[in-house]
């Protein structure tokens, strides 16, 4: 198992790698680089001002170098191990102990390790409610409509589900803001953030006080979190409950299905004892694809909602032309989702005796 | 979770210092006698002895709804990325800013003339190369620490550190030469030569509190890096002046109980939050959550018919005096070469083109007033007797004619001599809807007289380095301008090097004479005759096509009382601080 | 015979598929004794697991009807119980096992939890260490090597015969009177299927069960049942006692049906008697010389996949196939037939070793280097569905290689030699604009043989290609077979490991297992005379019937 | 034995009957014939320029004077195809045929074609076209990109609530006509996600078929590939690339395609490495047929199948992408699109239910009707759902 774990990590890798130098080429090539990233704000500096900065992030970033020597830089920095590089630039000994530096953001003139250190944890936040959300609701539909095959519900759900899918993200985030965050018609949630001001001071769990009822931080995050997850979710309902759907038909069709009845089991302890656990393994293994579709779906989401997460940051850090930025979250992101995917596997293995690594 | 515990704890923990700090010093002072009983100062009888920036402030505290408390909550399009100041870039982090620091002096709202805030009074020698101001005693930091000339001093010497990241604000200073403490409460500027905009660069800097701040002089990456240093001596300050980051999302200001003005600001508390989306920011008004939203004119034109919104605000359109103007300027220059725009009739056909008016009627709905020069038509530097140039298509395509341009091959564009069809790409900044529109209508206009132009929008980086490379054909913007404008930086010779504002490469050796003079004389009556006859010039050559200023368009929550147009536009938040909620409408308690 | 423990009268079994109803059983009648074993033959389709899935009632509601009949069991009519009623008699009265042990257990459960739960579930009171033991008894009762281990592991873990002893144990765990078994060593080794048999004779004896069995293999049968019934299209043609039916059966179709056997093929007088003088002239020169040939899959294992081990598919084989002349090559499933076969045409790179046709050799040579030679040797699969390209019209299967190899001068031509193909496998010539689906498993199987005879090769191996069918079709390829070979003087390898059909075909018979080959030689003197310990007991095994 | 039912068709006219029954298949193909359709026309059915007019005698028809290159080409390519239906011939040969034909059309249009460069669309509106002896117009006589300057539109006025003009969908944010826009920006909608899908398609099944076929390094390398690009969230990609690589449509298209391959690289490499162990495969091997003809005809046309699923769940994402796009401020600038029409309906802060409802509608039908599809198509296939329920 532990070597299957390592070798997993190793093949990363060179994925890794791959992302890093796909995103910087394109960079590299693109108009607007660094140099322009550093004049933001710099608008109303005297030109020598604009020069000398120019010079310090040439020097500092060595942007003056030829593109490939300037990604090995970046690489050098970036990777746990490497040369040590000083305040001037050239190059120390090769350490293996040197941390890993991400580089400090153009735009935000902040280390991106810290950047991605707020952003992140609010996206995976996001995330991890609405996948097993999600799961929930597509399960729930997809056993429905096999229990029913062809039934009214099946078709029924089977073109709902469709429809909800064909529904453009943006549309519908800012129609549920304009119905349910809006004073004319139903002000259920809030309409920014993912958490509202009071919550700040308020105990954790929800309780009562003399002043009446206290939702606390917990409730407060819940409610900010409602349409956010429904936006992010309602796409991949479809394809979930449709694979449900017909993995569940196929097993319960399968010989051992068969065997279990002959054994005298009454059909619906045939689904839910026999059935039912085989049918999720496909899930499982989808589960980790979501996750990139997650992580640039809540782009649009957090737009909407106002969400800093790393979908907001993606977007921020690419028209700012924000080089090291950009590099990382790609790489990052592309990061987690082999993480996912790993997980995934292994959750596999737990559920699925048959499959074990070595 | 944890760490919002940990946090309200060490903001608990600072609290507690202070007030032990002051009882200390209480004590010292009672040791030695000297603590006078003088009235902690409140609205009530400091009648006599208010200082000239407070009247209005008074004034409104003896309204008879005046009331203390409550919030007021505002909203912010982008997310702040740092409030420390100077290492700030955007507005939004000076607009919290200016609420914690103070600076010597402030303009007066109706005479805009400049008066004293922490300067009790100032002398300007008659070279006008040294200011000396006298400072008040009783100014306290928010932190119970007095305000000296000792911090003024510093706030100077940090900016001029040249580890600290503050170029901009080095730039604007490097006029002066130093800036010495004379005693506790004297501070003396001293300039290199003379500018006419000396008091305000000198009473202007934003004080910076020494204890505070002093430390980061050795640690400069450290403060560049930092997201939320700010302390200051202003009505209201950060509850825990050093741990502010951006992930909290809002920005919140709580009142400085130690506040030495002579009257206490009304709201208890400013709160600013992130609101990216714009309809989801209207929603958050509608729904009494933030207290003002400003409006685009189409969107302002709908709001006014819906009765909802109505109901809940006040709205103001006004045209503050610093507005910007807009404008598209000709680049003259491109790889060494002249293009066709470094021909003043040229320059002068388009402007014909340019329907201002219309603009200003179809993408505008009028909220905005046609601009002849950079200089506002209500400033002393504008000469009333110029007028905007008309539409004029006849006198537009006689020009080019004149120059060369006509149709050549029939397919409706105009060619110049070497066969070369009129065409430009109008560069302008992709994310704002009203430039995009006007963009197409200039489209539509040009093409009647056999101009093409193609709209092509950019990201701001992408823009801005374009500027840098002066790579463009022309390009659309806007420069904001104060109460007095210096043409020196976007109309000089000498700032059209590379990276340089003048970035058209727009050269008029007699317009150069013109700025210099008039930047070196400080006489008032002597400039500006000065300015009006480079204005004349600027009108003239039409190195840019001066669009328009446009209005600011504003609804505000009806709780927020006594607004008032002034000279600087509306006095809502404007400090000290004349806004208040009367006690019924009082929202949040706290 | 006493009061029988299962009757059935007159039985229909109507099925719903795609609108159209099929008449899977119409109309059948047979009775069970107690402890006594009756068995269905009959060939695929003929309706015999649907007949034993009325019996247990487990044929879906929604498409299963029986508009008439009844089924007494112990005198009470199972198509008249209820849902619960029914249940209650499932498993803890009737079980029932199934042909595939591969699927038929659940893979995510371990063989213990699957065994107690039928336990548990028709003895509510049974405790948890009780059923334990319970199971653990069945797994004895079954011969399951040390059962107590076993008990936690999960079906993946066993062999195919291992599994199958786990189905019966979990059927009779809960001591039923009567076990249906549908085909359950079909998918087994003849060796295993001799165990397997073995032991549900034994279990019966112990527990005096009654066995409703269901196989299409004759040999079964005589080894099984005291009565037999045979069945044609849902109809049972003909019941009665095993003895009266195998001796002298009444129906003709019994009588089609007993002849088809291999071992009753009357095999063509030419044939044989040219052989055996052609053998020994043969031997000299050999079409196909294989040496010490070594097919080697590897196990990846560790950090950077490397090879701890090796799956030795095909160990050192050494062989010589004579010009025109069958050599059967029979033995265990997983023993390497298949592989070494494939690696004769280079469909799998063999490891080492040398294989020449014509004295020219093979291994080593690229794909381009190969496609000459290719004409010479061609191969026919065992399953007939996935042999032919559904997006390919038979024409098009056939011509395609021609063309290739430059067989023909034009198209019209080619599609002229392809229909002659297909006569030559008794076809009609207008099938050449069919597609595959369009067929039959046996017309399949032919059309496959066209393919491999279009380029008209010296070689053939043919894998199985019989294994799939009923008897009678095959009876009438290995017929084909023949008289093909007669025509084209072919040489074939022909895999199998149905030894009835090695009687009947072959000149010679090379037995193979775990990879090595342990016995060669005519293929009379193997049969009769095995030298190997291990051809002795296939041979053993193999279920003849008694006359 | 069982005896199969004999029917005269090939497998792939099987399944496309199979895929036909079923309702919502067929609304969804009607849809897109009707995006064809407005598509190839547009100019002639939303045009402020007369289609026919007569001037004291003479007769002129400006729309075909201010025929746009790419008009006529698309006219072109639509009649070629028509043509090339018709045609008895492989489909191989038809493809061909086609990609030549519109290859053609390209060419002479371009060499040919020289319209006006300035459209000034008031001038239409001016007596030289207004006092004729007679004229057609268009059905919506209102160019997409026509802002209607001479008749005061104020831009973002609800259906039929303007004075003087009337509009079925109102007006955008600039004037012009929504349905006029919606009209012509079918034509980016589709091309955006047929070419897009097509350019992913393309490289999706190049490399996972070399990887299935051989299997090993190439493999290995080749799923390296795949991960790099489906780890990365494809719109942080997508993202990225526009940002950097200019906003012109074609631009788009061949981003989103180089984007989104991935998905169908995995999918073919798994096919074939399933189709490599079919003994009809090995036969092949087996009878020595050069390697093209064994991957592109005995595998991939049996792989292709739950291709053409993905291929058309693709292409509806290709359309999202756009309008997702459009919401990030990367998309076409003067074009009239969905994605770009619905970004203004969201947008702006004051809603405006036209203009959210129609290019949001159109949007959702397209993606609806291409989900449809696909769905329609992968139940036809599936195996599972295919085969006869119950036993065995
Ligand atoms: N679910 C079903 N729907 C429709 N027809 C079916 C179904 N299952 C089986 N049949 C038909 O019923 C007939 C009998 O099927 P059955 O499985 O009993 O044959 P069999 O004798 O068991 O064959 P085998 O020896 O291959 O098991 C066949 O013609 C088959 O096509
Ligand atoms: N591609 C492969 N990779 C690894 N092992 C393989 C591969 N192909 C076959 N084997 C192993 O080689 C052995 C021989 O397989 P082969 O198919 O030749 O047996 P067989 O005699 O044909 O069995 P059957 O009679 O069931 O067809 C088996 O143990 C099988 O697991
Ligand atoms: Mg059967
Ligand atoms: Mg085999």
């Amino acid at each position: 198992m532990l070597t299957y774990l390592l070798r997993r990590l190793l093949l990363m890798i060179p994925t890794l790698l791959g992302i890093t130098i796909l995103v910087f080429t394109v960079m590299a090539m693109s108009p607007g680089g660094i140099s322009a990233q550093t004049l933001i704000g710099g608008t109303d500096m005297k030109p020598q001002e604009k020069q000398a900065l120019l010079n310090y992030y040439n020097k500092r970033y060595g942007l003056d170098k030829p593109a490939p020597v300037q990604y090995l830089r970046w690489l050098n920095n970036v990777s746990p191990i490497g040369f040590t590089i000083d305040e001037q630039g050239n190059r120390g000994e090769f350490s293996f102990s040197k941390g890993m530096d991400l580089g400090t953001s153009f735009q935000y003139g902040r280390p991106v390790s810290d950047i991605l250190a707020e952003r992140i944890p609010i996206t995976l936040l996001l995330n991890l409610v609405t996948i097993p959300f999600t799961y929930l609701i597509a399960i729930f539909v997809g056993m429905k409509s096999a229990a029913n095959r062809g039934g009214s519900f099946d078709v029924g759900m089977g073109m709902s589900m469709l429809a909800l899918w064909s529904i453009p993200t943006m549309l519908a985030g800012v129609l549920l803001l304009g119905f349910f965050g809006n004073v004319q018609h139903f002000q259920w949630f809030p309409t920014a953030g993912i958490s509202s001001r009071e919550a700040q001071d308020m105990p954790f769990l929800p309780h009562w006080e003399q002043t009446g009822f206290v939702r606390g931080f917990l409730l407060d995050r819940v409610w900010h979190l409602i349409l956010p997850v429904i936006c992010l979710s309602y796409g991949s309902f479809a394809a979930l409950a449709k694979l449900t759907r017909t993995s569940i038909l196929e097993n319960l069709n399968s010989d051992y299905a068969r065997t279990a009845r002959a054994k005298g089991l009454a059909e619906h302890d045939v689904l839910w004892r026999h059935v039912f656990r085989n049918s999720l393994l496909p899930l499982i293994t989808i589960s980790a694809g979501l996750l990139p579709s997650l992580l640039a779906g809540s782009l649009i989401v957090e737009n909407i909602f106002s969400i800093n997460g790393m979908g907001q940051l993606a977007v921020e850090a690419v028209k700012g032309r924000d080089r090291e930025l950009v590099l990382s979250i790609t790489w990052v992101s592309g990061f987690l989702t082999l993480i996912g995917y790993l997980i995934a596997d292994f959750c596999y293995t737990l559920a699925d005796p048959r499959v074990s690594y070595d | 979770q944890i760490d919002r515990q940990w946090l309200k704890l060490t903001e608990m923990e600072t609290a507690m210092s202070e007030q032990s700090k002051d009882m200390r010093e209480l004590r010292v002072a009672v040791a030695s006698g000297a603590v006078s009983n003088k009235p902690t100062t409140n609205s009530t009888e400091a009648n006599g002895d208010v200082a000239q920036a407070f009247k209005r402030a008074l004034a409104a505290s003896r309204l008879p709804d005046y009331a203390q408390g409550d919030w007021s909550v505002d909203s912010f399009s982008t997310n702040i990325k740092t409030i420390t100041p100077l290492v700030s870039s955007d507005l939004y982090a000076s607009n919290v800013q200016s609420n914690v620091l103070e600076s010597l002096i402030t303009r007066n709202p109706d005479t805009l003339e400049w008066e004293g805030l922490i300067a009790k009074s100032w002398k300007i020698s008659d070279d006008g190369l040294v200011i000396s101001f006298q400072m008040r005693d009783d100014v306290s930091f928010s932190d119970g620490q007095p305000l000296t000339a000792e911090d003024v001093v510093f706030s100077f010497d940090f900016i001029m550190t040249e580890a600290i990241q503050a170029p901009r604000e080095r730039a604007y200073l490097e006029k002066i030469k130093a800036v010495k403490a004379n005693g506790k409460y004297e501070v003396v500027f001293t300039f290199k030569e003379p500018y006419f905009e000396a008091l305000s660069l000198a009473g202007g800097m934003s004080i910076l509190p020494k204890h505070f701040y002093a430390s980061y002089v050795k640690e400069p990456q450290k403060f560049n890096q930092s997201k939320g240093l700010l302390l200051g001596s202003g009505p209201y300050k950060l509850t825990d002046p050093k741990n502010w980051t951006p992930d909290k999302g809002n920005i919140e200001l709580v009142r400085n109980e130690r506040y030495w003005g002579d009257v206490p600001p009304s709201f208890n508390r400013i709160l600013w939050k992130v609101i990216q989306n714009d309809s989801a920011r209207l929603t958050t008004y509608r729904n009494g959550d933030i207290d003002s939203y400003s409006a685009r004119p189409v969107e302002y034109q709908e709001l006014k018919k819906d009765e909802q919104l109505i109901a809940k605000s006040q709205n103001f359109e006004y045209m503050p005096p610093t507005v910007g103007y807009s404008y598209i300027g000709w680049n003259q220059e491109r790889a060494g070469k002249p293009t066709r725009f470094a021909d003043k009739r040229v320059r002068q056909a388009m402007t014909y083109l340019t329907d201002v008016s219309r603009i200003i009627k179809d993408v505008q709905l009028n909220y905005a007033e046609p601009a002849v020069s950079p200089f506002s038509n209500t400033s002393k530097q504008h000469n009333g007797s110029l007028q905007p140039y008309p539409f004029n298509l006849a006198k537009a395509k006689a020009l080019l004619t004149e120059v060369g341009y006509e149709d050549r091959n029939g397919d409706g564009v105009l060619e110049d001599k070497s066969g070369k069809p009129f065409e430009f790409k109008l560069t302008y900044f992709q994310a704002n809807e009203d430039t995009k529109r006007m963009v197409l209508l200039l489209k539509d206009l040009y093409a009647r007289a056999g101009v093409r132009m193609i709209p092509f929008p950019q990201e701001w980086p992408v823009m801005l380095e374009n500027l840098g490379k002066k790579d463009f054909d022309a390009i659309t913007l806007a420069w904001t301008s104060g109460i007095e404008t210096d043409l020196y930086q976007i109309f000089h010779s000498s700032q059209a090097i590379s990276n340089g504002d003048n970035y058209i490469s727009y050269k008029n050796p007699e317009l150069d004479k013109l700025i210099e003079q008039a930047r070196r004389t400080v006489d008032e009556s002597k400039r500006m005759p000065l300015w009006q006859s480079a204005e004349r010039i600027l009108y003239e050559d039409q190195p840019y096509t001066f669009m328009m200023r446009r209005k600011s368009l504003l609804f505000v929550d009806k709780r927020i009382h006594n607004l008032q147009m002034t000279k600087l536009g509306l006095n809502l938040g404007s400090l000290p601080l004349e806004n208040y909620v009367p006690v019924a409408q009082q929202k949040y308690t706290q | 015979m006493s009061q029988p423990l299962l009757e059935v009268r007159n039985l229909h079994t109507y099925l719903q598929s795609g609108g159209r109803e099929v008449r899977a059983v119409d109309g059948i009648s047979f009775s069970i004794p107690k402890s006594e074993t009756f068995c269905l033959v009959g060939e695929s389709g003929s309706g015999k697991s649907i007949s034993a899935l009325s019996v247990i009632r487990l044929l879906p509601q929604d498409i299963a009807t029986h508009p008439s009949g009844e089924i007494l069991f112990n005198g009470q009519d199972l198509l008249k119980l209820d849902d619960p009623a029914i249940r209650s008699v499932r498993g803890s009265q009737i079980a029932m096992i199934f042909q595939e042990p591969m699927t038929s257990l659940n893979p995510v459960l371990s063989i213990g939890e699957q065994i107690t739960e039928a336990l548990q579930l028709h003895h509510p009171g049974m405790s948890d260490s009780e059923a334990e033991q319970r199971t653990i008894l069945a797994l004895e009762q079954v011969q399951m090597p040390h059962a107590a281990r076993r008990f936690r592991d999960y079906p993946h873990q066993l062999s195919g015969g291992q599994r199958q002893r786990v189905m019966i144990a979990m059927a009779l765990a809960c001591e039923p009177q009567l076990l249906i078994a549908d085909e359950p060593t079909t998918a087994l080794d003849v060796t295993v299927q001799a165990e397997i048999l073995r032991l549900m004779r034994k279990l019966q004896d112990d527990t005096g069960m009654s066995i409703f069995f269901i196989t299409h293999d004759f040999g079964v049968v005589s080894q099984m049942a005291q009565w037999v019934g045979v069945m044609q299209q849902g109809k049972l043609v003909e019941v009665g006692a095993c003895i009266d039916v195998l001796r002298k059966p009444q129906h003709s179709y019994t009588r089609q049906l007993l002849a088809a056997l291999p071992e009753n093929l009357s095999k063509p007088v030419l044939a044989t008697t040219q052989n055996l003088d052609e053998l020994s002239t043969a031997e000299q020169t050999p079409l196909v010389k294989i040496r010490d040939l070594k097919v080697w899959f590897p196990i990846k294992k560790g950090l950077f996949r490397h090879t701890v081990d090796y799956v030795r598919a095909v160990d050192e084989v050494s062989l010589d196939i004579p010009q025109g002349q069958i050599v059967a090559l029979v033995g265990e499933s997983g023993c390497g037939k298949t592989t070494l076969g494939r690696a004769l045409l280079q469909l799998e790179k063999p490891t080492s070793g040398s294989v020449q046709i014509d004295g020219q050799e093979l291994t080593g040579l690229s794909a381009h280097e190969l496609r000459p030679l290719r004409r010479k040797m061609q191969i026919a699969f065992q399953d007939p569905q996935s042999s032919l390209n559904p997006r390919l019209l038979i024409e098009t299967t056939l011509t395609e290689p021609m063309k290739v190899h430059g067989i023909g001068g034009n198209d019209e031509e080619r599609i002229e030699l392809a229909a002659l193909l297909l006569e030559s496998v008794q076809l009609k010539r207008d099938f050449l604009w069919r597609y595959p689906h369009e067929f039959s498993g046996g017309q399949r199987q032919r059309i496959g043989l066209a393919r491999a005879l279009a380029l008209n090769p010296e070689f053939i191996v043919c894998d199985e290609i019989t294994s799939a069918l009923d008897v009678s079709v095959q009876a009438e390829i290995l017929q084909l077979l023949l008289s093909i070979r007669q025509q084209r003087n072919l040489t074939l390898l022909f895999i199998t490991h149905n030894i009835g059909v090695v009687e009947y075909l072959s000149d010679q018979t090379v037995v193979m297992y775990k990879g090595k080959i342990v016995e060669r030689g005519k293929t009379a003197q193997v049969c009769k005379t095995p030298q190997h310990p291990y051809t002795q007991k296939l041979l053993a095994a193999v279920p003849r019937l008694i006359m | 034995m069982t005896e199969t039912t004999v029917s005269r068709e090939s497998f792939s006219a099987h399944i496309w009957r199979k895929t036909l029954d079923g309702v919502g298949v067929k609304v969804g193909l009607a849809w897109i014939a009707l995006l064809v359709f407005a598509a190839v026309f547009a100019p002639f059915l939303a045009n402020s320029m007369p289609l026919l007019i007569s001037k004291d005698g003479i007769i002129s028809a400006p729309v075909l004077r201010y025929l746009s290159v790419e008009d006529a080409w698309v006219l072109a390519t639509f009649f070629i195809a028509l043509a090339v239906y018709r045609l008895r011939l492989g489909s191989g040969k038809r493809i061909l045929l086609f990609l030549l034909g519109s290859a053609v059309a390209a060419l002479l249009v371009n060499m040919f074609l020289k319209p006006p460069v300035l459209v000034i669309y008031d001038d239409f509106r001016t007596i030289t076209y207004t006092d004729v002896d007679w004229r057609i117009m268009p059905p919506i006589p209102y160019a997409p990109t026509d802002y209607l300057r001479d008749l005061g539109s104020k831009g973002l006025e609800a259906p039929f609530k303007t004075e003087g003009h009337t509009h079925l969908m109102g007006t955008e944010e600039n004037g012009a006509d929504v349905l006029s826009r919606m009209i012509h920006a079918c034509r980016i909608s589709l091309s955006i996600g047929l070419i897009a899908s097509g350019i992913a398609l393309f490289i999706g099944v190049i490399v996972g078929g070399l990887m299935g076929y051989f299997s090993g390094i190439v493999d290995m390398l080749g799923m390296r590939l795949v991960e790099i690009f489906e780890d990365i969230p494809t719109l942080f990609l997508l993202l990225t690339f526009v940002a950097f690589f200019g906003r012109s449509l074609y631009m788009m298209m061949v981003i989103i395609g180089i984007t989104g391959w991935s998905g169908y690289a995995r999918y073919v490499r798994q096919e074939f490495l399933k189709l490599r162990k079919q003994d009809y495969v090995q036969a092949a091997v087996a009878s020595g047929l050069p390697l093209s003809s064994i991957l592109f005809r005995h595998m991939l046309p049996n792989g292709v199948a739950p291709l053409l699923v993905a291929v058309s769940f693709g292409v509806a994402g290709a359309i999202l992408s756009e309008a997702t796009l459009s919401f990030l401020g990367l998309g076409v600038v003067d074009a009239p699109s969905w994605g770009q029409m619905l970004d203004q309906a969201v947008k702006s802060s004051t809603f405006n239910w036209w203009m959210a409802a129609f290019p949001g509608g159109a949007i959702f039908m397209t993606v609806f009707s291409y989900n449809l599809i696909g769905e329609a198509f992968r139940d036809a296939i599936d195996p599972q759902l295919s085969r006869k329920a119950g036993v065995n």
